[in-house]
C-alpha cells in the first residue's frame, strides 16, 4: 500500500456563486418548460404585437418592388455574443424572405466567424425555399475589421448599391448612427435590433422601427415562425416576473432594514 | 524655416480629411478612395496580427515548450479554412460549434452576475425613503421606473383597459431614457469634429506633434490645402448642378 | 431534441456544442476536484491556451473573401474595378510591411530576419498606419459629430406622445449639456442631471434587465438544440 | 413646389451638415470671450496661484501622456499662469510622457512675467534660472528622495544638462521648499502619492489638481477636505471645461483653445435646438395652418 495515493473526487460549490448558479438553473428549467409546453400546445400561448417584427415582411416586399437589394448587418460582436447569434437567427429568416421575393441581400460582417456563419445561414435559407440556384456568395460579405472600416465599407455599399430595406440586428458601437443616417439619405425603410443601450437612441432617432433590447432575443423566436419555438416566450415573461418579485421584496425588505435579499443574491 | 515634409505631411491629413467628409456631400470618387484606402490597409494590418498570434499562440508553445497537444486544437482549427471546400464543409463546423458552445457557456454565466443580479443588486441597494422628500422620490422613481420598464417587455400577457397603462408607462420611461442619452452623446461626438475642423484650419490647437502630423509651424499652411478642397467640392455641386438641369432638359424634350 | 447520431455531420457539432456550453455554463459555480487536478482551473486556463491555439490557426480568413470579391470585380472590370484594384495592391502591400515591420512584426527583436529590415520597415509603416489608417479612422468617427444634429432634427419632432417625450427629455439634456447655458440659468443643469440620474437609469436598467433575460433564454436555446441555426450553417 | 414651411420640416441633411462645420469653424478661427460661469473649483485652484507671495516655489506635476484633450489645455493655462507669475518653477511627472508635454508646452509658451526677485519688472523667463523639468519620477524612492533634497537622487535634467549647473536648484534643493504643487491626472499614479508623501511630511504644502470629467468625483471628497485646511486639494480644474474658465480667469483668451472649443460646443448644441424648433414650426404649419390637407 505504500506510495499509493487514493484520489477522491470532490464537487466544491464556489463561494458567492451559488445564488447565481441557482437563478441560471431555475431560468434554465423555466426556458424548457415552456419549450415542452408549447410542443403539446402551441395554441395555449398568445404574443402581443411587436411593430418591428411585422415590419420585417413589408419592408422586403417594397425593396422587391423598387427592385432594390435588402441590405443586412449582424453587429459589430464576434460569435461569443448572444446579440450576434440571435441576430443570425434573425438573418436565416430575412434571407428566406429575400429568397421567396428574389430580391438580392447583401450580408455585411465586421467578424470573419461570423461572416463563416452568416454565409452558411443564407446559403441554407435559399436551399431551404428551393432557390438554391440564386444563392450567390457574394451576397454575404466580410468588409474589414476595424470599426470605421466596417462602417465606411458599408456606407459605400449603400450609395453604390442603394438597398431599399436595411437590417441592423445585433450588437453595435459608435458607428450605428453612421448606417442609420446613410441609410436615411438613400431612403431605406430601417428596421434595427440591438442590445446596446448606449446606441438605442440613435436607432430610435433614425431607424423607422426598432427592436428594443429583449424585443431582439424575442424576434429570433418569434421569426422563426414555428410556434413551438414561440413558446420561449413565455419562459421570458415568467422569468421577468421572478426578476420583478425579487426586486420589489428587496425594495421593500432594504426601506425596513433588512439586506435578507441582497445577502441570499451574494450567496 | 519650415520643414517642406512636415507641410506635405499636413497637406495629406487635410487631403483625407476632406475625402472622408465630402461624404457629407455625396459618395463620390474622393470618398471611394478614402474607404478602399483604408479597406484595403486594415485587412492587411490584420494578416500580420494574425500571424503574430499564430506565432505566439500557436508556433512558440509547440516548437518552444513541447506542447504536442496544441496540434490537435491546431488540426481542429484547420477546420475554418474548409469552410472553403464543397466536400468537407461540414469539417468547419468543428471549430465554429464549439467556438458557440464556449461563447453562450461564458455568457450565460457573465449575463447573470452582471446584467442580471448586479443590476438588480443596485437597485435594491438603497432604502426608499432618503435623507429629504426629493430623495425618496427619485429612489421611487428609479425602482418603480425600472420595473415598469420591464414590464413593458411582457410579450405573452397583454394587459388591457386601465392596466394598459402599466406597460405604456414603461415604455415612456424608456423613451425619456434614451432621449437623455442622446442629448448626453452630443457633447462627445462633437469634441472630435472640433479637433478634425481644427486640423483643416490648422488652429495652432490642434495636437500636430502628439498626432505625428508636422508641427504647429507646418500646421499653419493647413489652409492652402483647405482652399483647394473647398474648390473641389464647388466644382462637385457645380458639375452635379449642371448634369441635373441637363436631365431635366432631356426629360422636358422627350416628354413633348 | 432529437438527434440522429448516424448524421454525424450534424450532431458532432451539435454535441461539442452541448458539451463547451454546459462546461463553461456550470464550472464558474461548480468546480470538481481530483487530487490536484481542478475542473474550473483546467477549463479556466489550460483550455483557453488550446482554443487560442486552435483559433491562431486561421489566418487571414476574412482577407481571402475580401480579396475574392475585389479580385472578381477587377477581372471582370466590372463599375469601381479600379478601386477593388488599389485594395488588391494594398492588402498584400501592407500585409508584408506590417508583418516584418509593424506593431505586430514577427520578429521585431531580429532573431531571424535581420534587424535592419525592421528598422528600415518601421517608418513606412508608421506612415501607413497613423498618418493614413488611423486619420481616416478618426475622421470617420468625427463624422457622428453632423449626423448626430441631422438626426437629432429628425427625430425631435412632437407627432405623437412617443416622440414628445424624447424630444422633451432630449431637448432638457442638450439644453444642460451647452457650456455656457450655466450661466444663462443654473437650472439647466440640475434638470440634466436629473434626468440622467433618475430617469435615465432606470430605463436603461429596464431594458438591461429585458436584455439579460432574452439572453438568458436565447443560450439556454443554443445549447440545448432548440436553436440550431448558427451552429448548423451551411447547406448538407 | 413645395411650401417655405414644408420645407422647414424636411430640411436636406446636407443644409444641416454644412451649418454644424460653420457653427464650429468660426469659434475656432475668431476667439471669443465666453459668458462661462466660474465653477469654485476652478477659481479656488486660480486663486492658490494667485495669492502665492513673490519668489514662491511651484511645482508642476505632469501625470498624463499623449496630448490628452482634457488635460493639455489645462496645464497650458495654468504653466502659462506660474510663468507670468513671480514664482520659480520646478516641472516633473510620475507618467513618462509628462515632461514631454511639458517640454511641448514650454517651448511655444509666451515667456514674459514678473521677475520672483523683483516683482514689479517684466523679464523674460529663462531655463535653469526660473524654471526646471526635472523629468520622470520613476520610482517612489526618487519621489520620497526629491522631497529632501534634489542634487543627491538625480544626476541631469530632462535635457540632460547636469542638475549642479542648474541656479534654481542650487537655490532650493529640495520639493520640500515648493509652496503648492499641481498635477494634471489622467490616471494612477496620480497626486494621491504627493498627498502620501509629501502632503505628509509638510502641512503647508497646498496642492491643486487637474483632473478629466470622469475621474473629477473622486477627487472631491478631498477637495472638500482640503477646503477645511486638511490633507487634501484646495482647488480642481475639472476637463475641458475647467480649462476654460482658468483661462477666463488669467484673460488670455485664445491661449489654449480650450474657451475656443467650449464656444464650438454651445453653438453646435444650439445649433440642435434651433433646428429642431424649425421643425417643429414646420410640421405644425403643415398640419394645422397649412390650408385643409
Amino acid at each position: 500500500m505504500h506510495g499509493m495515493t487514493i484520489y477522491q473526487l470532490e464537487v466544491v460549490l464556489r463561494s458567492g456563486r451559488v445564488a447565481q448558479g441557482v437563478l441560471l438553473v431555475i431560468i434554465g428549467i423555466l426556458t424548457v418548460y415552456a419549450l415542452e409546453k408549447a410542443k403539446r400546445r402551441p395554441e395555449a400561448i398568445k404574443v402581443r404585437k411587436i411593430p418591428a417584427i411585422d415590419a420585417f415582411e413589408e419592408a422586403v416586399g417594397r425593396a422587391t418592388e423598387m427592385g432594390r437589394p435588402v441590405f443586412y448587418t449582424p453587429g459589430m460582436s464576434g460569435l461569443g455574443s448572444l446579440t450576434t447569434l440571435s441576430a443570425l437567427s434573425i438573418l436565416d429568416y430575412v434571407a428566406r424572405l429575400t429568397a421567396r421575393y428574389n430580391v438580392p441581400i447583401i450580408v455585411a460582417n465586421r467578424n470573419w466567424v461570423v461572416y463563416q456563419v452568416a454565409e452558411g445561414i443564407v446559403k441554407n435559407a435559399y436551399l431551404a425555399e428551393g432557390k438554391a440556384d440564386q444563392f450567390n456568395p457574394e451576397m454575404v460579405r466580410y468588409i474589414a475589421s476595424w470599426q470605421f472600416a466596417f462602417a465606411a465599407g458599408c456606407l459605400g455599399i449603400f450609395f453604390r448599391e442603394r438597398p431599399a430595406a436595411n437590417f441592423y440586428m445585433g450588437y453595435y458601437y459608435a458607428e450605428s448612427l453612421e448606417l442609420a443616417e446613410s441609410g436615411y439619405r438613400i431612403g431605406a425603410v430601417q428596421i434595427a435590433g440591438t442590445t446596446s443601450t448606449a446606441q438605442l437612441p440613435f436607432f430610435v432617432a433614425a431607424c423607422d422601427y426598432v427592436l428594443i433590447g429583449e424585443e431582439l432575443y424575442a424576434a429570433a423566436a418569434f421569426l422563426a415562425r414555428d410556434p413551438k419555438i414561440v413558446g420561449v416566450l413565455l419562459a421570458h415573461d415568467l422569468s421577468k416576473i421572478l426578476t420583478l418579485a425579487i426586486i420589489l421584496i428587496g425594495a421593500i425588505a432594504i426601506t425596513a432594514g433588512s439586506t435578507i435579499i441582497l445577502d441570499i443574491l451574494s450567496k | 524655416m519650415v520643414n517642406f515634409t512636415d507641410i506635405l505631411m499636413v497637406w495629406i491629413s487635410v487631403f483625407l480629411v476632406f475625402c472622408v467628409f465630402s461624404y457629407c456631400y455625396r459618395e463620390n470618387p474622393l470618398f471611394r478612395l478614402a474607404e478602399h484606402l483604408f479597406v484595403g490597409l486594415s485587412v492587411g494590418y490584420g494578416i500580420s496580427y494574425d500571424l503574430w498570434y499564430f506565432k505566439n499562440y500557436g508556433y512558440l508553445p509547440v516548437v518552444y515548450q513541447g506542447r504536442y497537444d496544441y496540434l490537435i486544437w491546431m488540426l481542429i482549427g484547420l477546420g475554418y479554412y474548409f469552410f472553403f471546400s464543397r466536400r468537407y464543409f461540414w469539417l468547419y463546423r468543428l471549430p465554429i460549434s464549439i467556438g458557440i458552445g464556449y461563447g453562450t457557456g461564458m455568457a450565460l454565466r457573465s449575463v447573470i452576475r452582471s446584467d442580471l443580479i448586479g443590476q438588480i443588486n443596485t437597485t435594491i441597494k438603497l432604502s426608499l425613503i432618503g435623507v429629504d422628500p426629493l430623495t425618496t422620490l427619485n429612489r421611487f422613481v428609479i425602482v418603480f421606473g425600472t420595473m415598469l420598464a420591464v414590464v413593458f417587455f411582457i410579450f405573452t400577457l397583454e394587459l388591457k383597459g386601465a392596466l394598459s397603462y402599466i406597460p405604456k408607462t414603461g415604455r415612456y420611461i424608456i423613451l425619456a431614457a434614451l432621449g437623455a442619452s442622446f442629448g448626453n452623446t452630443i457633447m462627445g461626438r462633437e469634441s472630435l469634429l472640433i479637433q478634425r475642423i481644427q486640423l483643416m484650419m490648422g488652429s495652432k490647437y490642434f495636437p500636430w506633434e502628439a498626432a505625428g502630423i508636422g508641427t504647429v509651424e507646418a500646421g499653419s499652411y493647413a489652409w492652402i490645402m483647405t482652399l483647394i478642397c473647398a474648390a473641389i467640392l464647388l466644382y462637385m455641386i457645380y458639375t452635379d448642378h449642371v448634369k441635373s438641369r441637363r436631365a431635366a432638359a432631356e426629360a422636358t424634350a422627350t416628354g413633348n | 431534441m432529437a438527434i440522429s447520431l448516424a448524421d454525424y455531420k450534424r450532431s458532432i457539432p451539435l454535441i461539442l456544442c452541448f458539451i463547451f456550453g454546459i462546461l463553461y455554463a456550470f464550472e464558474w459555480y461548480v468546480d470538481i476536484r481530483v487530487g490536484d487536478f481542478s475542473l474550473s482551473y483546467y477549463l479556466e486556463h489550460d483550455m483557453l491556451n488550446y482554443f487560442n491555439a486552435m483559433y491562431s490557426v486561421a489566418i487571414g480568413i476574412g482577407a481571402i473573401n475580401i480579396f475574392r470579391i475585389h479580385y472578381r470585380r477587377f477581372t471582370r472590370r466590372r463599375k469601381y474595378w479600379e478601386y477593388s484594384l488599389l485594395v488588391l495592391i494594398l492588402i498584400p502591400v501592407m500585409a508584408v510591411i506590417s508583418v516584418f515591420g509593424g506593431r505586430w512584426a514577427i520578429d521585431p527583436k531580429g532573431v531571424v530576419v535581420p534587424r535592419w529590415v525592421y528598422d528600415s520597415l518601421a517608418p513606412t509603416w508608421n506612415f501607413l498606419y497613423w498618418n493614413i489608417m488611423s486619420l481616416i479612422s478618426q475622421t470617420m468617427f468625427s463624422l457622428l459629430g453632423f449626423f448626430i444634429i441631422s438626426a437629432g432634427y429628425r427625430a425631435f419632432r412632437a407627432r405623437n406622445i412617443d416622440s414628445i417625450i424624447l424630444l422633451i427629455s432630449g431637448i432638457l439634456v442638450v439644453l444642460g449639456q451647452a457650456p455656457i447655458n450655466a450661466s444663462v440659468w443654473p437650472g439647466f443643469e440640475t434638470i440634466k442631471n436629473w434626468l440622467m440620474d433618475v430617469p435615465n437609469v432606470a430605463g436603461r436598467r429596464g431594458i438591461l434587465l429585458g436584455a439579460a433575460i432574452g439572453a438568458l433564454a436565447y443560450g439556454v436555446r443554443v445549447i440545448f438544440w432548440y436553436e440550431r441555426r448558427p451552429t448548423l450553417a451551411g447547406g448538407e | 413646389m413645395s411650401t417655405w414651411y414644408e420645407r422647414l420640416e424636411n430640411i436636406d441633411p446636407r443644409w444641416i451638415y454644412l451649418l454644424v462645420y460653420i457653427v464650429i469653424a468660426i469659434p475656432i478661427i475668431i476667439p471669443l470671450p465666453s459668458p462661462l460661469a466660474i465653477t469654485p473649483y476652478t477659481r479656488d485652484a486660480f486663486e492658490a496661484v494667485e495669492k502665492l507671495p513673490p519668489g514662491s516655489l511651484v511645482v508642476l506635476s505632469f501625470d498624463y501622456s499623449g496630448a490628452n484633450p482634457e488635460l493639455h489645455p489645462q496645464a497650458i493655462a495654468v504653466l502659462r499662469h506660474v510663468v507670468r507669475r513671480p514664482l520659480y518653477i520646478y516641472i516633473v511627472g510620475m507618467w513618462s510622457d509628462g515632461p514631454v508635454m511639458a517640454d511641448q508646452i514650454w517651448k511655444v509658451i509666451d515667456k514674459t512675467g514678473y521677475d520672483p526677485e523683483d516683482p514689479t519688472k517684466l523679464i523674460t523667463k529663462e531655463y535653469g534660472k526660473h524654471i526646471v523639468n526635472l523629468g520622470y519620477l520613476a520610482t517612489t524612492a526618487l519621489i520620497v528622495g526629491v522631497y529632501d533634497t534634489i542634487t543627491k537622487m538625480m544626476t541631469i535634467d530632462f535635457y540632460g544638462n547636469s542638475i549642479d549647473s542648474l541656479p534654481l536648484v542650487k537655490k532650493f534643493d529640495g520639493i520640500k521648499y515648493a509652496s503648492l504643487v499641481i498635477s494634471f491626472a489622467a490616471g494612477s499614479p496620480g497626486p494621491a502619492t504627493y498627498l502620501q508623501y509629501w502632503a505628509t511630511q509638510n502641512p503647508n504644502m497646498k496642492f491643486v489638481v487637474g483632473s478629466p470629467g470622469v475621474s473629477a468625483p473622486g477627487f472631491m471628497p478631498y477637495y472638500e477636505a482640503g477646503k477645511l485646511g486638511e490633507i487634501g486639494y484646495v482647488g480642481v480644474i475639472i476637463s475641458m471645461r475647467g480649462a476654460a474658465e482658468y483661462e477666463t480667469l488669467l484673460g488670455e483668451i485664445g491661449l489654449t483653445g480650450a474657451v475656443a472649443a467650449l464656444n464650438a460646443q454651445s453653438a453646435v448644441h444650439y445649433l440642435l435646438v434651433v433646428v429642431v424648433i424649425l421643425g417643429n414650426l414646420g410640421y405644425y404649419l403643415r398640419k394645422y395652418g397649412g390650408g385643409g390637407r
